[in-house]
This record gives structure tokens, sequence and C-alpha cells, in this order.
């Protein structure tokens, strides 16, 4: 009976005074394996340069990481207690809206600071003491919808997005109403689901038909690069517009670029951009984990380990302390007016007491197979 | 030496043991008729021979070369053929098509050809239901179609369980007399019959089995009139 | 217009659907188990062009050959160590063994090929067709996946009625063990099976990934489960049916997902799956078995 | 009036008219045996009567009504129960509930007091249990109560069949070839339990046999069936000497 | 002599007082706090698939059709209840009110789905009907995910496009929010109760099984023609099982829906079908206890992986394939009762050479 294991450590009343256990959770198997596993990276490099350095304080971290597969259910919630059992005082996770709904009210009872770098609904942060590093998804729909009709893109619009997926369905929905309020004009409003990600030929005919100048695509950027794809050989060739799921796009094995050529999108994070921040995290994550490149994922999370160890250094805490204590301590201190952080996905990010954190969106433009800023 | 020893044969259905040690031979050339009540352990005999259920212990030798462990789609090219008790025709496959898979281990054409004439010379139902579904054939023409099938292999031995079940008074004599020159074409019968009046008069030697094991045994003529073998089996 | 456009647009997604339900429907008919990690080996052999193609740098035809022998091989072992012991057991205990399977699969090939998706390159150079000045595009790979299927099917029925190894195959899917009395070798036979059937998922996994090219190890899973819908669509074991059913799978799917409703087009499809199977319980082209009684 | 007044009966498979003006009159307590070569319809014509099949022609009246073209379910409602030329048992079951579910429609109470379990549910299973064991007895089968049917040695399947039709409380039992797959000793047996069988339940038996011993030991009235056709018709003595029947099915 | 076959309510004893036992020991534990989080979350969701698992085995076991739906029916019962609980919750606040009715809706809803999936499945045979269970569940979960809902001071809205479809009033609030489902029906599943359920549903399933409708839906399996020629009405009989099999996975769903905040449709995927189906199969077709104790390992044995990470999956279908060849393998099988037969000869000794090998007829 292993899973009766060691209680001792998830009581919520501490353990070893220099070690902060750090929790994360997120899909390391199936379809959004890829997510996690960026996440799960970026965070243990982070958690290495923090400890490298001395620690926080003299206390260092520790991280335990669990595989959620992304469920919705009982399977999120099993990593969450997994984790509880490996005596996490602070959660990082989770990465996908799904399993952060499923545990967002477990963190809650248990009064654990939970700060996620990805999971994005609004619904996530509706307790006080989860906080995201992401956008909330309406955000990123009403600044699309913003920046499209501020900076004069297009007109006419067509959409394509994923109707059994939170994130999209989110961004889409406000995007929606905010983009009617800026007069702009959605001429096809198309979706599919997980069930049929493969083909979008459907979808496409009937934006080309309807004769958008802009395809708005708030989507996940393998569907985004089968997209491209099928439009070029369905000779549709709109402006495309996208979120922050589009990252990832030219890092794929074998993409042919000049596919995205011209694309747009919103997004905290590009691996190429020029900036020290960016380019020292690039190289030590090419260098630890076998040349891959980091995606906004895990800048997110590399960003969330750094948020959580400026925390503890402001507040002093000390791994002996009871993760409640510990949350009502971070909690308070990270919507304090005074704590701003400065990372790869965002400068002066600031958070309300309401969980979702202020950066300003970056749009950027892929030019010559690069992302170059707009 | 004889043609098929079967020796100290013993075979169990999980708990269950059908065969206790049975001890046989067919000579070259023989009918054999094999008798006993339901139960005895009769198809499972013949199961083990052609290699369809494996024997516990105890041996099946075949011209001097142990088959026991051998697999059946084998002991079919080494020259034993088996009408299964319960047909066991391709139900949806037509009549022709399971003849022809009666032949399929042999590669010459025009002999199966000539075969298959053969088996319609015998059972000319067959070839008027060539094309007809197996499966809806009534009870005697799939017991017909059985043994034709079983003919197109060619053996050398013809294991047969129960074949005239099923069949009109007129095929069960019938079927006796093509036994009987299956037998002089020179092929060996394995002969398994609830019939054993009938079975016993074109019989060379008969095997009586009771509860999987071999109580009785001799020439045909002397068992017919073995007085426990009328009481038991003749219903005299 | 529009109509003739998406119509096109349900074949091409169709035929790739007809191309993995011809492998499926063949071991479905022949080894009579539903073989659910037939998905998985189409991926596999995504990843086997890939790795040739793209790593290795072997010529398309090369790598196709090279995906064919992998998957072919890969068919006969995973039939040796998972299905093989089976071979008695109820067809229910096989079914659960191949969600195992599976399973292995999938989560081996993250542990080779990592979670990241790759961009499978097109084996087709097949030019595409252009109708009604370019409002009506057929894509090269839409005419790959419709001459392979017509091929396959062609060439399977040949196969299996006109030939011993053929008949055979029919002689087991009915009764191991009076085939067995044929003289037909049961495992050879099914062996074979799964080795056409795999090979056949190579052919899929190929035409899959160069009409949708990204790869991941879950490419397999959905298009799989389709295509097991299509061959049950055209009647079990049928392989006319199994290429009839894949494209009107296609085509209802992209027609509802055209003029009725994107969200519920695979209910949709499921929908009108099940009003056929009312109507013929047996499928498209499912022979209708009378049980003598 | 007869039990069983089957009037120019009539089907045909494709080109294949397997069944063809077949009339029959079955009188109540009657032994009566339908036989014919491999193939001649016997079995179809069981199966016309039993719902199986629809026929094309003709009509069946069951001790006054008119059951033609009604399905196999409303058939045995109405008094036709029979065996299978290939033994069909609920084989997973143990021999007694074989012979349960024949008394279904005799002994009932709804699901929920099975599910609940109410006191009915007890009284009517101690009911079934003994009136199961009953029947059994007569067939020799108690002592197999309580072993799984598909574990019964051949002859006793056949018995369980007809003890399981027999359940059913029928007026008229239809079996198709009992005694085959049973030695001389076993037909003997399966004779006398037949016609205890009529004696007891005081049934009207029509069966199919090809084994003359039988057929001529108890069957009081025969028809003869060949290619789908009545060729003849009446006691079996005089029928089993008609010199076409000799021809067509006895031989010798 | 052959085995008899044993009557069923030793058997159903049996397993009531091995669970009993179980959960006494699991309750010991709760209250001493020995108890891991990871186990204690896994209460409830063991008891729902095993509930899943027992109603599935009535259908696949007994009944002999292959569902493949069972997610289906379970996602109306927890959709339909979690629904009920949020329009009733400010109503009615006290759960051992709330609860019991809506276990009853979700049942009652997820068994009138039961009997009108019945309907069409009733003409169809094996893997034709596995396919239609199949198709229904993904068109349930398909509906239910593009499926909007929402109220206001007008009533309530429905829509099936999107959220700003619905054109709800700003004071209106979301009851279904398609794919992002429900969230914030109350948590009033706890283990205690699920516990019940379970008890209740095996005493269902034995006493369904050892009654005359049980004896007339295994003889539809068996011998679905020779059932015909004794009077049994095959449609009732299939559609009574199809409509218990449903009406406990949706209780299962309610469970299910009541342990989480959250409740997205996706979740109810052909996955899930096929993951029941798995513990039915690997319990034993037909084995109501080898069902819970297939659910009961399944649902743990991942979970138990974790510390070898990156292979846990690899290692669970590889237990899968193992423990599927082993249990269904006829040598291995048979090798296993053997010793198992000695093993019990060792205590019961002056019976054991009786008992061990039965001899033939
Ligand atoms: N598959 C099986 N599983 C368990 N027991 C079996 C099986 N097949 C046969 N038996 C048992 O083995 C014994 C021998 O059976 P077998 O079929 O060989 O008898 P038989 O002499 O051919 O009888 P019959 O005249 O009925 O055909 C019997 O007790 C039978 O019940
Ligand atoms: N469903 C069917 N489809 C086609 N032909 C059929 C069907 N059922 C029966 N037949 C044919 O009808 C004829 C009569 O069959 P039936 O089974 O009634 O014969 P029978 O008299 O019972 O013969 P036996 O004594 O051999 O059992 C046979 O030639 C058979 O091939
Ligand atoms: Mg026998
Ligand atoms: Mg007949």
């Amino acid at each position: 009976l292993t899973a009766c294991g060691d209680s001792s450590k998830s009581d919520g009343k501490g353990g070893d005074e220099n070690t902060i256990v750090i929790g994360g959770s997120g899909p390391l198997t199936g379809d959004a394996a890829q997510y996690g596993v960026g996440v799960k990276n970026a965070a243990q490099l982070a958690v290495d340069e923090i400890n490298d350095a001395g620690g926080v304080n003299g206390v260092k971290f520790k991280l335990v990481f669990e595989d959620d597969e992304a469920d919705k259910g009982d399977k999120a919630v099993n990593a969450y207690n997994a984790l509880k059992d490996k005596g996490m005082q602070i959660m990082l996770g989770t990465v996908t809206t799904g399993s952060c709904l499923a545990v967002i009210d477990k963190t809650k009872q248990d009064n654990i600071f939970q700060i996620t770098p990805s999971a994005s609904a609004q619904d996530v942060i509706k307790n006080d003491n989860t906080f995201q590093i992401c956008f909330t998804d309406p955000n990123q729909g009403k600044a699309s919808a913003d920046y499209i009709a501020e900076n004069n893109v297009a007109k006419k619009i067509a959409v394509i997005y994923d109707s059994s997926d939170a994130y999209s369905s989110g961004i889409f929905n406000t995007f929606k109403s905010e983009a009617s309020e800026k007069g702009l004009e959605i001429v096809a409003e198309q979706s599919f689901t997980s069930d049929s990600k493969t083909d979008f030929s459907a979808q496409i005919t009937a934006a080309k038909n309807a004769d958008a100048e802009l395809l708005f695509l708030p989507i996940y950027y393998q569907q985004a690069s089968l997209i491209l794809a099928q439009c070029k050989s369905a000779g549709f060739a709109p402006k495309f517009f996208g979120c922050d799921g589009l990252d990832g796009l030219l890092d794929v094995e074998n993409f042919d670029k000049s596919l995205a050529e011209g694309v747009m999108l919103l997004t905290p994070f590009a691996a190429d951009a020029s900036d020290d921040a960016t380019q020292k995290f690039v190289k030590a994550y090419k260098e630890k984990y076998n040349n891959e490149t980091p995606n906004q994922f895990a800048a997110d999370a590399y960003d969330g380990i750094k948020i959580i160890a400026k925390l503890v250094e402001k507040e002093s805490i000390k791994g002996n302390m009871s993760t409640s204590d510990i949350c009502d301590k971070l909690k308070k201190a990270i919507s304090s007016d005074d704590f701003s952080y400065d990372g790869l996905t965002g400068v002066s990010m600031k958070w309300g007491a309401d969980g979702a954190v202020s950066k300003n969106p970056k749009a950027v433009v892929i030019k010559d197979g690069n992302y170059s800023a707009l | 030496m004889a043609m098929l020893e079967i020796k100290d044969l013993c075979v169990n259905y999980g708990v269950i043991k059908a065969l206790k040690g049975i001890t046989f031979e067919v000579n070259e050339g023989e009918v054999i008729a094999l008798i006993g009540a339901n139960g005895a352990g009769k198809t499972t005999t013949l199961h083990t021979i052609t290699g369809l259920l494996n024997a516990r212990s105890g041996s099946i030798v075949l011209d001097g070369k142990d088959i026991t462990k051998t697999p059946a789609h084998k002991i079919v090219k080494m020259g034993i053929a088996h009408v299964p008790e319960g047909r066991r025709i391709f139900q949806n496959l037509t009549v022709l098509d399971n003849i022809r898979l009666g032949a399929f281990t042999r590669k010459d054409k025009d002999g199966i050809a000539q075969d298959i004439e053969k088996v319609y010379k015998l059972f000319p139902r067959l070839e008027e239901r060539k094309t007809q579904i197996a499966g809806t054939l009534s009870g005697g023409e799939q017991q017909m179609l059985a043994m034709g099938r079983a003919l197109m292999s060619k053996p050398r031995i013809v294991v047969m369980d129960e074949p005239s079940m099923g069949l009109s008074p007129i095929l069960v004599s019938e079927i006796f007399d093509i036994i009987q020159s299956i037998r002089q074409q020179g092929t060996t019968v394995l002969l398994v019959e609830q019939n054993a009046k009938k079975a016993l008069s074109i019989a060379d030697r008969a095997y009586v089995l009771e509860t999987g094991k071999i109580v009785l045994s001799g020439k045909a003529s002397d068992l017919i009139n073995d007085e426990s073998v009328k009481k038991a089996y003749l219903g005299e | 217009m529009a109509f003739l456009e998406t119509l096109i647009n349900g074949i091409s997604l169709g035929s790739i659907y007809a191309v993995i339900a011809l492998g499926y429907t063949l071991v479905y008919g022949i080894a009579k188990m539903l073989n659910f990690a037939h998905g998985d080996v189409i991926m596999v052999g995504g990843y086997a062009v890939f790795t040739a193609m793209v790593t290795w740098n072997w010529s398309p035809w090369l790598a196709m050959l090279f995906a064919v022998v992998v998957c072919t091989l890969l068919g006969i072992t995973i039939e040796k160590v998972a299905y093989k012991p089976l071979r008695k057991a109820s067809s229910l205990s096989v079914l659960i063994t191949a969600i195992g399977v599976s399973y292995f699969l999938q989560n081996m090939a993250l542990l080779i090929f990592k979670e990241k998706p790759k961009v499978f390159t097109s084996v087709v150079n097949i030019p595409k067709i252009t109708l009604f000045d370019g409002k009506v595009v057929i894509k090269g790979e839409t005419t790959a996946a419709i001459i392979t299927s017509v091929v396959i099917v062609v060439a399977l029925s040949l196969f299996i009625n006109h030939t011993q190894k053929g008949r055979a195959m029919l002689a087991v899917s009915e009764d191991k063990d009076a085939a067995q009395l044929m003289g037909i070798n049961v495992n050879s036979t099914i062996s074979l099976t799964f080795a056409i059937g795999s090979g056949l998922a190579a052919v899929a996994g190929m035409l899959l990934c160069s009409s949708y090219p990204t790869l991941t190890n879950t490419t397999g899973a959905m298009p799989g489960i389709k295509a097991f819908v299509a061959a049950v669509f055209g009647g079990i074991g049928s392989i006319p049916g199994a290429m009839i059913g894949g494209i009107l799978i296609g085509v209802i799917e992209i027609l509802g997902r055209a003029y009725i409703s994107p969200q519920l087009a695979d209910a949709i499809v499921f929908a009108v799956l099940i009003l056929v199977l009312m109507v013929k319980p047996t499928g498209i082209m499912g022979k209708k078995i009378n049980e003598k009684v | 009036m007869a039990l069983l007044e089957v009037k120019k009966l009539g089907i045909s498979f494709g080109g294949l008219r397997a069944v063809d003006e077949f009339s029959v009159k079955i009188e109540k307590g009657e032994l009566y045996g339908l036989i014919g070569p491999n193939g001649a319809g016997k079995t179809t014509v069981f199966n016309l009567l039993t719902g199986v099949y629809k026929p094309t022609d003709g009509s069946i009246i069951l001790d006054g009504v008119d059951i033609t073209g009604k399905n196999t379910i409303q058939i045995n409602h109405a008094g036709i129960a029979r065996t299978f030329q290939n033994i069909r048992l609920f084989s997973n079951l143990s021999v007694i509930d074989n012979v349960k579910v024949g008394l279904h429609n005799h002994y009932k109470y709804s699901a929920a007091t099975g599910v609940f379990r109410l006191p009915k549910y007890f009284r009517t299973e101690k009911e079934m249990d003994k009136k199961a064991l009953e029947l059994l007895k007569v067939f020799d089968l108690d002592k197999q109560a309580y072993l799984p049917a598909s574990g019964l040695p051949y002859g006793k399947q056949r018995k369980l069949e007809i003890a399981r039709a027999l359940a059913t409380e029928p007026k008229l039992l239809l079996l198709d070839e009992p005694a085959a797959g049973m030695n001389p000793n076993e037909t003997a047996e399966l004779m006398n339990t037949i016609k205890a069988v009529r004696d007891e339940f005081d049934m009207t038996v029509l069966l199919i046999e090809h084994d003359m011993s039988l057929v001529s030991g108890i069957c009081e009235k025969l028809s003869v069936l060949n290619f789908g056709q009545l060729l003849c018709q009446g006691k079996t003595g005089e029928v089993l000497s008609n010199p076409e029947v000799i021809t067509a099915y006895l031989g010798e | 002599m052959k085995k008899k076959i044993k009557p069923m309510t030793r058997k159903s004893f049996i397993t009531y007082g091995l669970l009993l036992i179980v959960f006494v020991a699991v309750e010991i534990l709760i209250s001493t706090g020995n108890i891991s989080s990871m186990l204690k979350g896994l209460l409830v969701p063991i008891c729902v698939y095993s509930i899943l698992a027992v109603s599935l085995n009535l259908t696949v076991g007994f009944l002999g059709e292959l569902s493949l739906g069972q997610a289906g029916f379970m996602c109306i019962g927890a959709y339909s209840s979690a629904i009920f609980s949020n329009l009733v919750k400010e109503t009615i606040t006290q759960p051992l009110i709330r609860f019991p009715l809506a276990i009853l809706v979700g049942g009652i809803f997820a068994a009138l789905f039961g009997i009108i999936i019945g309907i069409p499945v009733l003409r169809l045979r094996g893997d034709y009907l596995a396919i239609v269970t199949l198709a229904f569940g993904e068109i349930i979960k398909n509906v239910f995910a593009a499926l909007y809902i929402g109220y206001d001071s007008a009533g309530l809205h429905i829509s099936l496009k999107s959220q700003g479809d619905l054109g709800l009033a700003p004071d209106g609030k979301m009851i279904i929010n398609g794919a992002l489902g429900i969230s914030g029906t109350p948590n009033d599943s706890t283990f205690e109760i699920a516990a019940a359920i379970l008890f209740i549903t095996l005493i269902i399933a034995y006493n369904f099984v050892n009654s005359r409708t049980g004896r007339a839906v295994m003889s539809i399996r068996d011998n679905r023609i020779a059932a015909e020629s004794v009077g049994l009405n095959i449609t009732k009989y299939k559609l009574m099982t199809f409509a218990l099999t449903a009406f406990l996975a949706g209780v299962a769903g309610v469970l299910y829906s009541h342990n989480f905040y959250s409740l997205q449709a996706s979740k109810f995927d052909y996955n899930l079908s096929i993951l029941v189906l798995v513990f039915v199969v690997l319990g034993g077709i037909g084995n109501i206890r080898g069902s819970v104790i297939a659910a009961i390992i399944l649902t743990m044995l991942p979970e138990l992986l974790r510390s070898i990470n990156n292979y846990r999956m690899l290692m669970y279908a590889i237990v899968l394939i193992v423990m599927m060849i082993c249990t269904s393998n006829e040598t291995i099988r048979s090798f296993f009762v053997r010793n198992i037969e000695k093993f019990k000869g060792l205590f019961k000794k002056n019976k054991a050479q009786t008992e061990t090998v039965k001899e033939g007829e």
C-alpha cells in the first residue's frame, strides 16, 4: 500500500526550514504533453539557477512535478494529491485550463498558493489564492480585436476556433463581442472540435467564400500549421492573426516557414527576441534540454518560479512555515502595490487581488522566418 | 508396424479427465470402429489425433513418427483427414468453396477438378447446391458436405466422427457403402459411431470406450456377437 | 460551385479514411478482432517516413518502402506477442489487449520522438487538378488517396477470392479449428493478415500525414476510430464496403460541417451512421447472414 | 376438432421451393411423425410452424386459433414449443435454470420484486424450483440440476431441451431429431420418455426423426415429405410399407 | 462429476463482506489520519468506476452485448444532475436532501436515454451494436460540448452555437458554458455516500442477475433463438438491461460531477467507455466482484506508477497487456487454477484428492 505512504508532509505543517517544495502539475503524456514538458523543463531550469546561486535567503527550492494528462477531473486531482503527498508548499500549475478548473477548489480548501503559468480561462482565478502569469482569455480576445481595429488591419474577419477547447472558445467569445463594438465585421464564424482537428477544408472554404480579409486563429499552433498549409492549397491568402497559442509555430520540426510568413500574433514571448533575458533563457534551456527551443509555456513557467522566488524573498518565507501561512503571505504580497516583476513574458507585470496579471500584450509578425515586433 | 499407434493417451479439459490412458492401433487398409456411450471420450480421441487438442501425456505415432505435438495443419499434410463432429463446415462460404478448401494442401489442379467430380458423384445433392451458402443446407446435406470436403485432401487415413448422424436411412446405408468403397481404394478409416451395429458390420476391428478408458477390443465380427456389447450398444 | 468544392473536400477527407478503413477491415474481417491499435500503427508509419526522409535524408520512395517494412514487421510482432496467446480467449479479451498495445505504441512513440509535433513532408508529387478557373482544386494527395484505395480494393479482392492464401484467410475467419483440419496453418495465416493490414497502415500513414502534415504520437488515434466507424458503416469485413464507408463518412462530415453546424459535425456523422444501420443493420455492403435454425 | 390443422403451407428460398402445399391434421394426444430424405423440408416445416419463417402460402390453425404469420414468441404463447436439430441450450446456465427459463411465463414476479427481494420473490422461486425439479426428474436429469448445461453429455442435452420446451406448458411439442447422436439403448430410453411425456402431460407430439426404430416404435401416424412435397400420409405401418416411401427414403 | 454452478447468493455475500471490510479499513485509516491525500482523493473515483464497471457488466456480461457508450450515460447523469443542483443550490441548501434528488435526476435521465438508445440497438448485433453505442456516446459528448444554457430574468436561454448567441441579460448566469462545461456544482459526493451507492449497486446487480428477469437476460445471451422459442420477449429484456445499465452509469455520473468543481463534456469520450470496458473484461466477463476489483486496481495502478515518471503510461500499457494475457490465456490460467486448487487442498487435506482433479463422466 504505497499509496498510504508518507503522510506527514501532506498536513500542511511544513518541513525542513531551508527547503521549499514547489509542486508543478501538467500533462506529460497524451495530446498536450508538449505544454507540460515545456513547463516542467523551464521550471526545473529556474529552480536550478536559483539553487545554484545559493537559494533565496538561504532557502532552496525543490521542484516536484506530476503528470495530470490534461485531464479535466479525477486524474488532475490525483496529480494534485500526489504533489501534496510529496510535501508541496507552493503550486505552479496547472498547465491546462481544464485541469486547473478541476483543482482550484482543492487548492482553495487547502489554502495553497497557486500560480498557473498558462491556464488562461477567467474561471481559473475565481478563488483568491490563484494567480495567472498568462493573460486571461477574455483579455486576449479583447486585445486582439482592439489591435485589429486600431491598426486597421482588416474589416472583414473570419474566425476558426476550437469549440471543444475552453481556451479557444474563451478568446473567441470576447473577441466576437469586442469586434462588433469596434465595428469589425465577422463574416464567417467557423469552429472545429478536438475530434476533427486535421481537416479544415470546410471552414476554409466558408471563410474564402465570405471574402474574409483576415483569418483570426485563437487556437494552438499544431492546428494553425495545418490551416496555413490548407489555405495555401485552397488558394486562399488572407492575413492571419493569432494569439499566444500560435507561439511554437516556427519551432515545429520540418515546418515550411514560408507558410507562416506575415502571420501576426499577440504573444508575450518569442524565443528569438533580442533582449538579454530571453536570449540567456533560451540558451540555457537549449543547453539543458537537447537543443529544444523553449516555447511560451516554458517562458511562463520560468517566470513563475522566478516570481515565486521574488515573493519568497520579499516575505522571508522559510520551509518550515505552514502552507496556509505561506499562501496568506504570498497572495498578499503578489497583489500589493509595490510588487512588480520584469520577466520573459512581460515587463512590470503586476497582479490584482483577482489574480489576473496586467502586462502589455506584444504583437509580433513573422517575417523571413523570424518573429519581429510590430 | 501399425500405421497409427496411440499409446497411453491422457487428455484433460481443465480439471476434467476425458481420456485416462488409452492405447490402440490402426493398421493400413483397416476400418477401425470406436464405439462407446455419450461422453465416453470418442470425440476427444479423434481431436487429439488430428491435433486439435493437446495430449497431457502419452503418444500418437504415425508411420513410426511421433506426431503427438505436431500441429493440426501439418497432420493433414501427413495424410489424416477428419470429418468432425457437428460437421464444422464453413457456414458463410458456398458449397463449392467448402469442397475446394478440402483440397487446400494439394497443388495438382487437374487432380482436384477430377476429385470434385468424384465427390459430386458420391453426393449428387452437393452438385445441385454447389453455389448455395453452406450454412443454409439441411442437416443431412451439411453432413454430406463435411464428408466430401474431407475426401478432397486425398487422405491415407480418414477419421470420421459420427458420419451417419442425422442422415436418412437410405443415406445411412449409402454412407456405410461409401466408407467401404473408400477403404477399397486403399484409405484407412477410423470410425466413431453411435450406430454401433452398422459400424461393427463394416469394421475390421473395434474398440469400446467407456469413461475415458478402453474396456474391450477385438475383431468387429466377434464384438458384434459379444453379449455385453449387444446389451450396451446394440440395443438387443 | 461552393457545394462542389465542399463535396470535393469531403471526398479528399473520405479517401484518407477509406485507405485506413481498408487495413482495418481486413484484420477485422479475417482475424475477427477489433484491432484498436491499427491507428497507432499508422502513426508509426508516419514516424518511419519522417525519420527516413527528414532525419536520414532518404528519397521518398525509399522512405515509403522503409515505412512499409517497419509497419509490417511491427504488425507481425504485435500479433505474435500480444494477440497470439489469446487465440482461444474471447474476442473481448483481444480487444482489450489491442487497447493495451495502442497505449503502448503511443507512449513508446512519445518517449522516442518526444512530445513536440513534427511536420511531415508530403510524399505525394502528383500535381493538383484545378477546375473552373481555380475555384475548385483537387489536391494531389486526394488523387493519390483515391487511386491508392481503388488499387487496394481491387488487389485485396483478387487476393482474397482468387488465391490459395486468400481462401485460407476466409476459412480461418469462419472457423479456426475446421481451417486447421483443411491443412491451413492458422497462425501463419493470421500473421499474414496482420502483415498485410499493417503494411496497408503504413501506406495509410503516409497518405494521412501527407494530407495533414502534423505528426504526434496521437496522430493515428482519431483517424483510427473514424476508420473503424467507416468500416462498420460499409459492412464489416467487406472490402469495397470499407472504401465506400470511408468516403461517405468523409463527405458527410464535411457537408455537415459546412451546411449544418461545425460544432456538431461529428455528432451528425454518428447520427447518419445510426440511421443507416437502423435501415441496414449490417452496413452498406454487409452481407445479411441468416442463421439457419 | 384437430389440435393442429395446417393447410397448404408453402415457402421458397430464392428459387428453391423448400415446402410446397403441405397440409396435415394432428389430433390432440397424438404422437405424429414427420419423415423424409435429407433436405426434404422437415425442419423448414417446424420453422414455419414456430414462426421462425413466415409462410408465403397456407395457414396454420392451433386449437381453433389462426396463428399464421405470428412471430415465434406469440406462437410459443399460443402453445407450441420445440427442440432444435442442432441443440440450442442456454449453455452457461445450470440445467435447472434452463428449465426455469422455460417456466418464465407461468411463474411471474416483477423485475423490482426480484431486485428488492420481496417475499413474493422467494415464494415464486421456491415454486419454480419445485416444478423444475419435477420436470427434470421425468428426464432423469434431477441429479445434474446444478451443473452447467454445456457439460452434459449429448444425449442428456437433448433431453434437457425437451424438458425446457415442456416447461412452457405447450399444447403441441415439436421435436427435431431427438434421437440423433444416441446409441440404440439411449434411443430406446428416449422412446419411453417421449411416451411418458405424452401420457403424463397429456401432450400432443410432432417429431422429425431418421431413426426408424423410434419412428416405428412410437409414432401413430406419419407424414412423408420429399422435395418439399407431401409424398404420403397416414398410419405408421401403412406409410412405412408404401413402395414410394421405401424407394425415396427407407431404401433396402 | 463436474463443478457445480454455485448459487450466486454465496458469491454475493462474499463480495458484500469483502467490501465492508475494505470500507471499515479505509474509514479507520481516515479517522486516524493515516491516509495519503492521493488515496483519499481516489476514494470517490474508485467507487464511481466500480459502479460503472458493475453496470456495464450487466450489458456485456449478462446480456452479452458489447456496449461502448458507457461514458455517454455517465455524461447524461453528470450533466443533468449538475444542472439540477446548480439550479436548486440556493433554494435547497441541505445536501442531504439535495443530493439524493440529484441522484434520482441523473439516474432517471440516463435511464431514459438508455431506453432511447436501446431501441435502434435492438435490431443490431455484435460489433454493429458496439459501434452504435459508441456513436451515441460521442453524440452526447459533442452535443453537451456545444451546448450553452443560461438564465436571466427573462427565463432560460439555450443555444448550440456560442455564449454570445444566448443573448443573456447582464444579470444572467451561465449554467452550461459550452466546452467550459458546468462549474460551481456543490461538492456533495463523499466517500461514505459513494460507498453506500456502490453497495446498493452491487445488491441490485446480484439480485437482478439472480432473479427471473436476470435468467431471461442470460438466456438471451446464450441463445437468442432458443429464448424466443420459449416465449421470452427479447425486446423487453434487452431494453430493461440497457435502462438499468444506463441508470447506474448515470448515478455514477452524478457522484462524479458532484465530486469536482467543474465538469467538462470532453471528459466523457470513448476512451472513458473503453476504460470501463477494460475493467469489465479484466475483472472477468459476467463476474461482478471481478469488475469491482479490476476497477480498484486499474484506477490505482497509474497513480502507484507515478514514481517511474516518464515510463508511467508505458508501464501501465505493459501491465495491462500482461494482465490480460495472464487472465485469458488458457495455459497460463489453468496453471494458476491448478496451483490454487492445490493451495486450497493444503487446507482441506481430506477433501483434496477428490477436489483437485475431477473425474470424467
Ligand atoms: N470442451 C469441453 N470442456 C469440458 N469438458 C468437455 C469438453 N468436451 C468434452 N468434455 C467432456 O469430456 C468427456 C468426453 O467427451 P467426448 O466429446 O470426447 O465424448 P464422446 O464419446 O465423443 O461423446 P458423444 O457421443 O456425446 O459425442 C465428456 O465427459 C465431456 O463432458
Ligand atoms: N434459409 C435458407 N435459405 C436457403 N435454403 C434453405 C434455407 N433453409 C433451408 N433451405 C433449404 O431448404 C431445404 C429443406 O431444408 P430442411 O432443413 O427443412 O431439410 P430437412 O428436411 O430438415 O433435412 P434434414 O433431415 O437433412 O435435416 C434444403 O435443401 C435446404 O438447403
Ligand atoms: Mg462425440
Ligand atoms: Mg432437418
